[in-house]
């Protein structure tokens, strides 16, 4: 057992600490100050700041110097996930660019691929969209139908995408499309990267119960792609989304510890504020909280010491992620009750200023569902963990 | 032994759900969600609540309304519920309520015909933003305005006296309040400082008083002057919010208003609203339920998945059961039962409980196995 | 609404009350009573008690006058549960024989079975077994392989029983056999009324965790039974059981309520006693349990209702199970809860008996899987109340 | 980064759970269960523990023992609970914790050879019937006997006194202590009234103290006059209990002791409390899943119904927490970590909950859809 990390990465960290402290503005960490910006100025300034993270050399941090990473260690993306968390810097406005589509370029992309993708993707000058899900294809994307026809060099898509994030803002989208006609299930797929500023892809914004919109609709109507802009080859696309799925395991946990955790304790702000800290009915619920919380970060170390060992995590992320999306949303319910009646009010409450924490509850719904639902999770740890049968 | 509802009761609340899947569906529901600005309450919906005699069930027949009881108005609550129907009807039911139960002769003859046909539009303001529902949430006062002596010992037991002459000067915030923009009267409660002792002798005249008079109920023009209203947003688009302040606002007060009366009237709107609850519990399930049998992933029906199955039937059972606990604390309340504190106290815990993991079940059925 | 019973059902409410008042000893009602009770001779004073309760017209409520029975109202049936539960009355020894044999037998048996059988069963002159679960099929009993062969007017049974409750006391075990050699399923099976003090016969105590033996092995090596004793005709034994199981829905929950009520009020006595009435969080553990309590006392009217109007509860009995066996078992939880690392000794804690509880802790992890496990019970409420597909 | 446990680390876990299935499996465990008479202290398991070294974990190599630390300790600890193994392991650790910890150079020499070796079987005695974990629990009074003087201020601070001198006679009933019936030595907490000023000057002696020392730890020999011990039965047939009740029993302290080598004490017994729990919870989680693979109930494995499969998916996730919050408790103790007091709690509150958890589904999932 050994909790420390090298001295290079604590002078890593010791460097980005530094430049988080002179680079993040003293107002973006006062609590809701993110909820009072209009969402499409938001955007910008969190894509801006992706650009002066990449020029002062703090972006890629675990990636190959050769596409603009850094290089570094998995200690250090752990530390630069920890700090930034920490220093409440903005969240990525290109998280599933990040997350799935340039490790998988970097694994099965083309020289070009590589070469025009990557960079611009993680200086955010490209946002990159998902397009997997669709109204009658959730977790079951075997039975997607957006359909892609060839002509010429170019391939025609015709579909829909739902739930897709960033769907206004987005620059390109990485999307699943049956690109043999009549093909079955699996088969006869391509990933396509398609260009979301032309005629035939219109996007509609779809309103949550919080009011955002983060998510929306991508409408494909005879929208062109050429042939090339296709990921892992014409009719592979199933192999290739699931080598994509795959790099969602890349997540330790320590990004989502950290930023529950100052959740975590700006809520028993909150409790103070209302002299609700001496109810010992609520205390009890904040150290159940705090228990699963802290045993997030326990298995984030765990997780850590894997990677850094090489060890392939396999269906165990399924594990992490039930963790951290539960635990996430037992909190804000711990939250819902600490307000009592008070929680439908969207607005600052006996000089307390919650309506940031009143948008995280209602995110929080969301986190059992998106990216593989506790369900899907539950089984696959029941399967291909513990080995019961289908 | 007939623990269920007569015909004329489950009548009643087929009624109310047709007038809604027919007039006032979700999509109606969903515009005057959006509406942020708007007032939340739509006109040609609360004309129709009026003249169907939904917000008369409690009012005596002798004031136009129907004469009957908590159990009845829980059955327009849980179907109202269901329909998520924006609209005024709980507290103007309430502010009723309040009238019926601590009113004078006069004060129920001028306002409960009103009231019962929604010619009159009333809410309820009880407490302090974030305090109790009871006597020790309440944050206004009320004072004898200078240069008027607080009725004297007897005057509630002389017959025939109008008690509304009876005036209050009231100051402090109550919050939040429902539907206060659209109000037309306001029903506050008030502490009244140094009253106890001038009525504790005409304590008879509140029906179930335990011999205190330490909260009085006040009839409050929200037009008066001295009346602040301020509207709070609420992630709730299917009701409205404000904050209602009062500085020496002069209102009259309800005679046989008591603590007793105030405590009466919140377990009313307790069993109301865990009717509602309940109403949406069960609406929520119902459609989970159709939405996963009819939802296909991996080639088969969503709602075949046994995990999701057991959820759905543990939510079933949980459902029904809050479902009775509604229907016996209203009756308990209607017959007075011994048992009626902790019958309410089982039915709100019980439907919130049941309508929290209802919704939550929902959002994630509707999503869980279906979307990725 | 109306939650009052008859003049003629509150009449015999008042008769019976004396009659309980005037026969039950003081001493039964100290909690830890029957505990202190050596298994085989509490099994005979139970045994006397119902000959008492037969003796006096207090046993059968609702049963025809013919077979013995008061031929009461359903209210009755009701008033009798509640009365003799507050009096702690103990339970009957011939549960089964009562819940599931006799209606059954009064619904297909031969004359010849309703007049030998039923009313000895009631006055517990002859005590029931149930022989259904074996090794290898619990909740799934088409797969059973207790066999019975045609040996002139005999057959001739060997296997098999599991779970048998009261073996050790049976004096006859209704019993599914597969009398059809090579049978497949639900077919080719046949209820034997078999005669347990014979040679073939022999009865093997299960030791619980709480260390009492109310369950037994039942083996059958070539033991007889004149063919004449099958219930439902030779070869249909599948249908005779779904009928006698389909009895199960008689129980209201009322008798559950009343007794676990009584428990309910012994744990917070102990609460009191240990000093942990006024632990907020403990409180809240009782008031949630409460609220399960008294729900399920609302429902027993329910039901009771439903009964009186002739409805058919079908699969809803499955709901009252699942409401008062979970419920039940939580509040022991609650007990645990209550007496923290205490709850495993069992002796008199601080001058207070708590043995029986703990007694009842263990017996509460069986309510759950005995008659239809809530596995099964959720599977008929998803499937047969809310309509999902199978 | 390295938050594993090492080679040495899981080999030691492999030999003792190897240990106990070629040599004390279930059976033998069972027979210890069933027989309530019994001490509950097989002599041939107790023999192999000493001599395998699993008692010499903590113990330093000077004293003849291992030289390591509770986070080696809570492997022992892990594969014990795992094999419900019977026997005074726990309690004899603890004890020779509290004379490392405490004791004077003389009474380390004495007692820790023979306590990591076996030849001596010890119990704690730290907290009266239904009492907290804590210097509040603590039911056992000690005083100075009469014609002794108490050790004057600055008596610990002399290098080379022979601090096991200092005697107390302890009066009070601790309970329940585990194997007391079995054990030739308990150390006993007390309260030392009107000591506290005496030994204030020396709390350098007590590693880690707060600087108060109203609690001293005593050298209970079982035998002697004064004590009397009561065996309770208990429900968990894996352990024996039993009640110490002392009436001025004459007892040698540890001169080290404090409130905050007491704390210590029991932060160290609720990690390897925990630990045994998350093994018991890995082995009933790990049984049930084996069980359910084979079950064939409805033409197919038990263990491919789904509600099932999810019940024990999540009870995967929550052992495996377990087990992580187990580990790094440990280690915080070891190595002091700042957090070690919220890491010992997450520890013991995430272990108990997911035993719990854990054999109750076992219970439920070997006859739940099993059996009827």
């Amino acid at each position: 057992m050994d909790l420390t990390f090298s001295a290079k990465e604590e002078e890593f960290r010791a460097d980005l600490r530094g430049w988080l402290a002179d680079n993040i503005p003293a107002e973006w960490s006062r609590p809701g100050f993110w909820a009072g910006v209009p969402e499409d100025e938001g955007f910008e300034m969190r894509r801006d700041w992706e650009q002066r993270k990449f020029d002062a050399g703090f972006a890629g941090i675990d990636w190959p110097t050769e596409y603009g990473g850094r290089g570094g260690t998995p200690g250090m993306k752990a530390i630069y996930d920890e700090e930034t968390a920490s220093a409440r810097a903005p969240s990525t406005v290109n998280a599933l660019g990040l997350a799935f589509l340039a490790p998988t370029i970097m694994a099965i992309g083309t020289d070009e691929q590589k070469r025009e993708i990557i960079r611009p993707l993680l200086r955010s000058e490209v946002i990159w969209c998902q397009g997997f899900s669709e109204p009658d294809a959730g977790s079951d994307l075997a039975s997607l139908r957006t359909a892609g026809v060839a002509d010429g060099p170019e391939i025609v898509v015709n579909g829909q995408k739902v739930w897709t994030t960033n769907a206004s803002h987005g620059d390109r989208i990485f999307t699943l499309v049956r690109t043999e006609p009549g093909s079955q299930r699996h088969r006869g797929l391509s990933m396509l990267l398609i260009d979301m500023h032309q005629e035939g892809v219109e996007v509609r914004p779809l309103r949550q119960m919080s009011g955002a919109t983060e998510f929306g609709e991508v409408f494909f109507t005879n929208a062109r792609v050429p042939a090339t802009e296709c990921l892992g080859g014409l009719g592979n696309g199933w192999a290739t989304a699931m080598l994509l799925l795959s790099f969602e395991r890349g997540a330790s946990g320590i990004l989502q510890y950290t930023s529950f955790r100052r959740s975590y304790d700006e809520i028993v702000r909150a409790a103070r504020a209302l002299g609700r800290d001496r109810d010992p009915v609520l205390r009890q619920e904040l150290g159940r909280r705090m228990v699963e919380l802290e045993c997030l970060r326990y298995h984030a170390m765990d997780v850590l010491t894997k990677v850094e060992q090489g060890v392939d995590l396999g269906s165990e992320s399924s594990m992490t992620k039930l963790q951290w999306s539960e635990t996430y949303q037992d909190l804000f319910e711990t939250f819902d009750d600490l307000l009592g009646s008070d929680v439908a009010i969207d607005a600052p409450l006996a000089d307390l200023d919650v309506t940031a924490l009143q948008a995280e509850g209602f995110w929080s719904r969301s986190v059992t569902i998106w990216g593989g639902s506790s369900q899907v999770q539950r089984n696959i740890v029941a399967e291909r963990v513990l080995g019961l049968p289908r | 032994m007939f623990f269920a509802l007569t015909d004329e009761q489950r009548a009643l609340g087929d009624t109310v759900r047709d007038f809604l899947a027919d007039r006032f569906g979700l999509t109606a529901v969903r515009a005057v969600f959006e509406d942020a600005a708007g007032d939340g309450h739509p006109p040609e919906l609360w004309k129709a609540v009026g003249e169907q005699g939904w917000l008369a069930v409690c009012v005596p027949e002798s004031f136009d309304g129907l004469g009957l009881g908590i159990l009845d108005a829980q059955v327009v609550a849980r179907a109202l519920g269901a329909g998520v129907a924006p609209g005024p009807w709980l507290p103007t039911v309430l502010a009723a309520e309040a009238v019926r139960l601590a009113g004078s002769d006069a004060q129920r003859a001028e306002l409960l015909p009103r009231l019962a046909s929604g010619e009159l539009v009333a809410t309820v303001a009880l407490r302090g933003a974030g305090r109790g529902y009871d006597a020790d949430g309440v944050a206004v006062t009320a004072s004898v305005p200078a240069g008027e002596s607080a009725p004297s010992a007897g005057t509630g037991a002389e017959a025939g006296v109008e008690a509304g002459a009876e005036v209050g000067l009231l100051t402090g915030t109550a919050s939040p309040v429902e539907y206060l923009t659209v109000a037309g009267l306001v029903v506050v409660a008030a502490t009244e400082p140094g009253r106890v002792a001038a009525t504790s002798a005409s304590a008879g005249a509140g029906a179930g008083s335990d011999g205190g008079s330490d909260v009085g109920l006040y009839l409050v023009d929200p037009g008066a002057p001295g009346v602040t209203v301020t509207r709070l947003t609420s992630y709730d688009g299917t009701t409205r919010l404000a904050t209602l302040a009062l500085d020496g606002v002069r209102a009259r007060r309800l005679p046989g208003s008591s603590t007793a009366v105030l405590d009466d009237l919140l377990r009313r709107g307790a069993v109301l609203t865990a009717a509602d609850l309940a109403g949406i519990a069960r609406e929520a399930l119902t459609r989970t339920v159709r939405y996963d049998q009819e939802r296909i992933q991996f080639g088969r029906a969503v709602g075949s998945f046994q995990a999701l199955k057991h959820q759905l039937a543990d939510l079933h059972v949980a459902v029904t059961m809050a479902e009775h606990a509604v229907m016996y604390a209203a009756y308990a309340i209607d017959a007075e039962l011994p048992d009626l504190l902790l019958a309410v106290a089982v039915a709100k815990a019980k439907a919130s409980q049941a309508a929290r993991d209802a919704t939550s079940t929902m959002i994630q059925f509707h999503g869980g196995i279906g979307y990725t």
